[in-house]
């Protein structure tokens, strides 16, 4: 069996985001060939329903953004609820700087963020890593699938916003 | 946001800002104006009477937002007063305030382009449905005293909202207090009639505003700031004959 | 969208096998666009991990009859893991608190806890009812049994924990 598909099979079958570390593992695989199956796997499944959606760590099987829509109707009436202008801002410098520290992201939004980042963490659309003594924050293949992207970087603005923080010294970004 | 739920039903709404980058871009960009010394000089009265109502109605992290009226206060009194000398700190602290904004301005823009986004597009994960077969599989971890070392975890990891309510009271200073060490700053450097207008004054908020309106005169030219020599007092006089003279 | 998308949609989505009919009736199509549909399906998939399998009047995606033993290897290796420490954690607090919604749960963890129930679901460690829109969580009688526990109040320091996790109020955190 090619690589693409034992590992459009596991994302079918577990359908919840798994590590790309493990799954490496698991095949026993190189970086690059991995890698290179992600892209087959991807223009695979261009004309079909479903997506690939990944992150730094992480990689899950969804439905299309195009079928939103129709996905919705099929579903009970459910709040996707506002993440408010405090959410979308700490997940801006995560998106950004992931991953990233507490402190690091209180410097930046120049107030306390510990309330936002739990609220975050428990909506699934951050996740944490113990470093040390802190915790880093990376973003979630769940907070992609909210903003109907497969990567960050497929994100409307995302390189015009790479570029303008980038053009920030590194010690004031 | 969250904080509308704790503030009492009587309180007066007032549009919320949760922090103090978020409030002073907003007085900034409202001017339609660039972020420098000039534009932050100039929204400076009305982000102090902002914490100043934020104080009143005893809203969360007003402490953050008195540090920063300090920073922008400087800012103030140097353009208004350029005789007014800065430390090295000070002068680092303005020009990374400046940066700061700028930076958080980046990130708020995009950070606005993400709200739209979100939720508008979703893609979903199949519904989870679990298998059909009863399986009963408990493992070490599934006894008892496990569990209990479990709920304890969990209740030692509850955020402490009176804890940190606590720590915050400590360090806060109140917007009254950082003026008044500013002005007692200033009369070291120049000599005017504070003192004579605080003792007439007994509102402390109008102090603040007197100090405001000084500051005020001196940039519409109707003080005359005279310097005798280096390291002398500096003479501070109304420019017209009429007015009664400070000093 | 092309019909054979949907259908995929909806089938990868719902992940249960669909009534034929009811699915003809949702499009609103005649039975030779519905199985023309369902044909273009079939050879898109053809290279894929997924199949159509299609009873007289139900259909279902599931994994490639190749992948079975690999599909099988999986199902081992999940059931064998332990729980872990998020596991127990999770485990106690529907054990003291049940019955519970997952967004409860995640509330006084303070994280997202959706897979960490989809194992403890699997093991038959707890099960859950559809209340509404959402799901209550309570541990499975087997479950109780093993632990010898007949009523919550006898758990320890049930009063304790009961007021702990009662007095986190997050609004104020």
């Amino acid at each position: 069996m090619p690589l693409d598909v034992l590992i459009e099979a596991m994302l079918f079958y577990q359908s919840t985001p798994l590590k790309k570390a493990s799954l490496r593992k698991l095949f026993d695989v190189s970086e690059a060939d991995f890698t290179h199956a992600i892209e087959q796997l991807r223009s695979r499944l261009e004309f079909g329903a479903t997506r690939v959606v990944e992150t730094d760590l992480e990689i899950s099987l969804t439905t299309a953004p195009e079928l939103s829509e129709f996905i919705e109707s099929l579903r009970k009436a459910e709040l996707k609820g506002d993440i408010g202008k405090a959410g979308a801002e700490t997940l801006a410098i995560i998106l950004y700087r992931e991953p990233i520290s507490r402190a690091e992201i209180d410097r930046i939004r120049g107030v306390n963020s510990s309330f936002i980042l739990r609220n975050l963490l428990v909506k699934g659309l951050v996740e944490r890593d113990s470093v040390g003594n802190s915790y880093q924050f990376r973003i979630t293949p769940e907070l992609l699938r909210h903003l109907g992207v497969t990567t960050k970087q497929e994100l409307p603005r995302f390189s015009e916003f790479m570029t303008a923080v980038d053009s920030f010294n590194p010690e004031t970004a | 946001m969250f904080v509308t739920s704790t503030v009492s039903p009587f309180s007066i709404k007032t549009e919320y800002f949760e922090g103090p980058l978020e409030l002073l871009i907003e007085l900034v960009e409202k001017r339609k104006l660039l972020i420098n010394n000039i534009s932050l000089a100039e929204v400076t009265d009305e982000y102090i009477a902002k914490v100043s109502e934020m104080q009143e109605q005893s809203l969360p992290n007003t402490a953050q937002f008195i540090t920063l009226a300090a920073t922008l206060l400087l800012i103030k009194s140097k353009s208004l007063l350029p005789v007014l000398e800065l430390s090295d700190e000070e002068e680092t602290t303005i020009h990374d305030l400046e940066d700061r904004l700028r930076l958080y301005q980046i990130y708020r823009d995009f950070a606005q382009s993400l709200q739209a986004e979100f939720g508008s597009c979703m893609m979903y994960e199949p519904v989870y449905t679990p298998p059909r077969e009863p399986l009963f599989l408990p493992d070490s971890l599934c006894t008892i005293p496990t569990l209990v070392e479990g709920m304890e975890r969990i209740i030692t990891n509850l955020p402490k909202p009176n804890v940190r309510q606590v720590a915050t009271v400590k360090q806060a200073i109140s917007l009254e207090e950082m003026m008044d060490s500013l002005r007692q700053r200033i009369e070291r450097q120049i000599k005017t009639s504070f003192f004579k207008m605080k003792a007439e004054e007994p509102e402390r908020k109008n102090v603040i505003v007197g100090f405001l309106a000084i500051l005020e005169l001196f940039k519409q030219g109707n003080l005359i700031i005279t310097q005798i020599t280096r390291f002398e007092d500096i003479q501070i006089e109304a420019d017209r004959a009429a007015t009664p003279r400070y000093y």
